[in-house]
């Protein structure tokens, strides 16, 4: 597999360069909190981690603006945080609580944000995609120079939803930006078991789409990548894809025993950390030292202590609004 | 009051909502250049042009996956299905996510979509293309069922349709279209509401879609048996108006429910159990169901007659009642 | 007779029957090297290779329909899917193929194929992994439909299943795998009987799969009210003990159905309905069905919970017959 | 679009060429019958005509041995006459008598013959492609050389079946040949108005299956090019794949008032007609004469008659039979 070579992406000031590491780091700290609260039977059902994969998110929503639309799946904990949603509201919706994004109607893998165009939290493999085709659609239709961002993993690739998206992204020009986070396992299925072509933007590119790999662990290269592709789309020249190179560290979720990869493999991998790398990077441009990185961590502490604080603090839905939000009133 | 097609009032009704709002279009296969595998939407793309009247590729799953994500996104799709047998393709995308979209976001989001397709059997197209599974729709709370059975329906409950802020299924038998009747404007229908479409004081029967007009036969040739013969056209399965059969079940003591999907497991046997919970000490007799004989729809036109409900079986099983 | 879990029990059987028969294979999603979703073919991978225990990719209406396919060619499949709801994915391939095939063929073809698949609710796993859809699947003539509540059904209906001429679906509440009991060896059981779980003289419980444990704490419970509740274990929802039902309904003269599927056109209704054909004279007061509430299914635990049938439902129902 | 050049394939002998003829022959004269039949509304339901693209079933099943597998669409009197499923059988499967080859519960779209190992016949626009699928992996696991051939139109491309199917059959390395009868139109759908590739053999290779592009209306190529790709598919090189360049001259059904295209269009393709091409190529070979083309054509309305006698002769399936054929025995 060979990775689309551009010059080495640059961050564009200090400022900017913390702030990124900063969304990292929370969504990091987040999420191993989770797995704590999990752990302690707070968070129940379902929980997919995202650590390993932060640049991804952090990166690629950069390029989005306030009017941009979001689809992801279940492992979205990181779109969320990244594109603005409270961690706080997120919190709650894995405890199930009435503050929570949803409610407490979807959990861990339905995250929701009117407000922030957040359209979810898809649990079908491949399922949000037609849904992401559609936004994209709209918005063609009403002459908004929109972009639909579309997150899935390399495993919907397999999918024949993938395909039939893809077609109909690519032969209506809609303005879509596929986001593929390939880390190299759909559960316990590696790419190469799953998939008679394994360089996945090579598949996207045989719909005629514009489409190029990029190193998911760096968080600038996805970044300029998503910028330059966003760009792309809101010209109105159609859909475009980027393949993310990344790794998942933690087990699919958290009931998986791992019986199908080696110690070694995830090592290698941790090797290349997107946090630790990017924090390099910006250690030697001299945009960071010790304090800041001490200042950052007690930040992202913080916003983890006082998400979990709104959690613990919410209230749980009556059972008597079991019923509620099923149907809507009739519209005008 | 106009007399057309029920194939017009359907096109009628969607030309209407197109004209009335910039929202509303319509995608499907074929439902431009080629006019609509049943002719539904003839002419539509030369009004509207391909902008609102979409063609897309062989592809349900997507396209009415899409038809969510633009009702999300702001539109008013109307996503046409060719056939319910290919709406299995796209079934997924319907339960998984149209149904749930507004519980699990926890009300933020609604899909107001409108789905249509042609159901039923009777064209001697056999086991691909003949199977009526709107009872299974009825099934999932979240979206609402309608059957239109007549003209007048076919227009209003369409209209109905793209007024609610919640997907809705519109089953059109196929063996309507060239049904001919007056087509009324004017008041927008209320989704859930069953018609009378036959007062009788002896037994209630219950059918919708490309059923009730067999079962206005039977009711005739009841008639001459001596048997007067309440029709219930339930128009909805979600919500279903339980109120009026009950109401009738209480008049006449008897229910007979008529559907043409296989009996076992099929929605007839909903209206059963409804009336079992809403008027057990009304009943004279059990409610009896005509339904689909259950075996995959056969070719050959006499096995397919057999398959299917008849005046003849209705009125047999009413018999059967007394 | 071995101590085992209903996890073990699906296992055991897909072992033996891989021993005894070259012609039997598994796939699907993450069978193999991740030891399958709910762990069930944990093991299997190193005792029979990949060749046999053959994960595929993300896929779900090609690799139920290579199953039928596979088993036209001579092999006798057994496919994985993971959780009902992803079912949805293959279900044209079920209804349009497999189930249609024998007849569309007049005959020639057959299709013995076991689709196996996880079902219902009670994890926290919300609205697209938690729904109870076997009672559509009971719907279709041509395929048949097992749901073991116990060890031993788990074990003797999936052999059972590999017998059979046509395809096989079979459903394990998700809920079960962890349960424990007695597995009994030999005798293949017949797919299409119910087991009584109970005697008792007052009212018939009728129940399947995930909904069965629940049924019986009621009875418990029911008891102690001083009311002899019977419970009926269905096992197999098509072909439907039908004869065991009325029996039971005829000494009882009442009955509830507890279904954790939506109420409304739910399998619960098929039973009623029945019973309503068959031993309508018998009934003393209507057939109340305890179902699950009509809403995608919420996350949060206590909401839940409160969508699914429980005990307390049951014996409220029961309660409301006297 | 551009056809994959090899040298003009040549004709095995006049024999050869002249059975070549017949079976194309009978095809076309029998389906010319059979518009006629549903006219007079003796054949009911869809009736979807095959005239046009006869070269592509003659030429494909010149490749095929008794024990390989068939599966076909809808439009598949042509390939169930090449494969050698008697006449009279499918035109009283077309009557829905009880001697048509299904029993008269197929009809038209549902033609079976398991002696001849033809599997049908689906109606439901790829859905035939996981069951090649199924078959080709039965094959496999039994260590069977057969190949299984299955036909499709370009308008299956667009499903997400198709998608699913070649993955797998290029993943497994099924004994596979695909054979898509690419007419141009998907009912009313013109192929570029459905896929953003329209090169049908390219969007193939992507899946890393050997693809090339034929021309349809040649029965020779077809013939030679399927006979390479049947030779690499029994050596157990995995899938082949074949876009078959076509044309139908008729309405998609009988109902098609053909608003989609020009009267031109369809004369320019009538211009390339493969039998006219191939009587062509062997009288100027001197293969065949004028008296020959009176005696193949005398043999085909003969065929055509026998066949429509045996429907009139047949009986009707009795209703008492409705039920019948729906479940098997118990097997051992
Ligand atoms: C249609 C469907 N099939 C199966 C599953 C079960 N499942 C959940 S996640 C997953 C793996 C998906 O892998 P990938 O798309 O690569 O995303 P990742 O988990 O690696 O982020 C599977 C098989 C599902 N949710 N949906
Ligand atoms: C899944 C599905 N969707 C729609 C249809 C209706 N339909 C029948 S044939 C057809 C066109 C198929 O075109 P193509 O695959 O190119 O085959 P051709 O008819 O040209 O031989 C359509 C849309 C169907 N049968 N199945
Ligand atoms: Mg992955
Ligand atoms: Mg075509």
């Amino acid at each position: 597999m060979s990775i689309h070579k551009t010059a080495a992406a640059c961050v564009n000031g200090r400022e900017h360069g913390l702030s990124l590491l900063r969304q990292m780091l929370l969504i990091r700290r987040f999420e191993e909190k989770s797995a704590e609260i999990y752990s302690a039977g707070k968070i129940r059902g379902f929980l997919h981690l995202y650590i390993g994969e932060e640049a991804i998110a952090v990166g690629a929503m950069q390029a989005l603006s306030a009017g941009d639309a979001v689809v992801a799946t279940y492992r979205e904990h990181g779109q969320a945080l990244a594109r603005g949603v409270p961690a706080g509201r997120i919190m709650a919706e894995m405890y199930g609580k009435a503050n929570g994004c949803s409610r407490g109607r979807g959990g861990s893998m339905h995250l929701f944000d009117a407000e922030r165009r957040f359209f979810g939290g898809y649990a079908i493999v491949a399922g949000g995609l037609p849904i992401a085709v559609g936004l994209a659609l709209a918005d063609k239709l009403q002459g908004r120079l929109t972009v639909t961002a579309c997150f899935f993993g390399e495993g919907a690739v397999a999918e024949g939803e993938f395909h039939e998206s893809l077609n109909l992204a690519a032969l209506w020009r809609l303005p879509l930006l596929f986001l593929c986070e390939n880390n190299l396992y759909a559960m316990g299925t590696a790419l190469a078991r799953s998939e008679s072509q394994t360089d996945i933007h090579l598949k996207a590119q045989s719909y005629n789409i514009a489409a190029e790999a990029v190193d998911g662990m760096d968080v600038l290269a996805v970044e300029s990548a998503a910028q330059r592709a966003a760009a792309q789309v809101r010209r109105g020249d159609g859909p475009y894809f980027l393949e993310l190179r990344t790794y998942r560290y933690r087990a699919h979720s958290m009931s998986d025993p791992e019986l199908y990869r080696s110690k070694e493999e995830v090592a290698q991998w941790r090797g290349r950390d997107p946090l630790a790398l990017f924090e390099a990077y910006l250690r030697g441009r001299n945009m960071l030292d010790d304090a800041d990185m001490k200042t950052l961590e007690a930040d992202a502490a913080n916003d983890v202590e006082w998400a979990v604080a709104e959690a613990e603090r919410g209230g749980w839905e009556p059972v008597a609004d079991l019923e509620r939000d099923v149907y809507g009133s009739v519209a005008a | 009051m106009a007399k057309m097609t029920y194939r017009e009032a359907v096109r009628d009704a969607m030309r209407e909502a197109m004209r009335a709002d910039p929202r509303v279009f319509l995608m499907g296969e074929d439902v431009g250049k080629y006019g609509g595998a049943f002719a539904v939407s003839h002419g539509l793309l030369e009004e509207f042009g391909p902008t609102r009247i979409r063609d897309t590729p062989l592809s349900e799953s997507t396209f009415v996956g899409a038809g969510i994500g633009a009702a999300l996104g702001g539109m008013r799709p109307i996503v046409e299905v060719m056939t319910i047998n290919f709406s299995l393709l796209a079934l997924d995308q319907i339960v998984n996510n149209a149904a749930t979209l507004r519980h699990m976001s926890g009300g933020q989001f609604g899909v107001p979509l409108l789905v249509r397709m042609a159901t039923g059997g009777g064209r001697q197209l056999a086991a691909q293309h003949s199977h009526s599974l709107e009872g299974w729709y009825a099934h999932i709370p979240g979206i609402k069922v309608v059957t239109p059975a007549t003209v007048a329906d076919a227009r209003g409950l369409l209209l109905a349709a793209l007024k609610q802020a919640d997907p809705v299924m519109m089953f059109e038998h196929a063996t309507l279209y060239p049904l001919e009747g007056e087509s009324e404007d004017g008041t927008i229908m209320e989704i859930g509401r069953a018609a009378l479409r036959r007062r009788g004081k002896d037994v209630s029967l219950i059918a919708y879609g490309g059923a009730l007009g067999k079962t206005e036969r039977a009711a005739a040739q009841l008639a001459q048996l001596g048997i007067d013969a309440e029709v219930i056209d339930l128009r909805s399965l979600r919500p279903l108006d339980t109120e009026m059969i009950l109401a009738s079940v209480t008049r006449t003591h008897r229910a007979v429910i008529v559907e043409e999907a296989w009996k076992t497991g099929g929605f007839a046997a909903e209206v059963c159990a409804r009336i079992m919970e809403g008027a057990f000490d009304a009943l004279d007799a059990p409610v009896a169901r005509v339904c689909g004989a259950e075996v995959p729809m056969p070719y050959a036109q006499a096995l397919e007659q057999a398959a299917l409900p008849q005046p003849e079986s209705i009125v047999k099983a009413v018999q059967g009642l007394f």
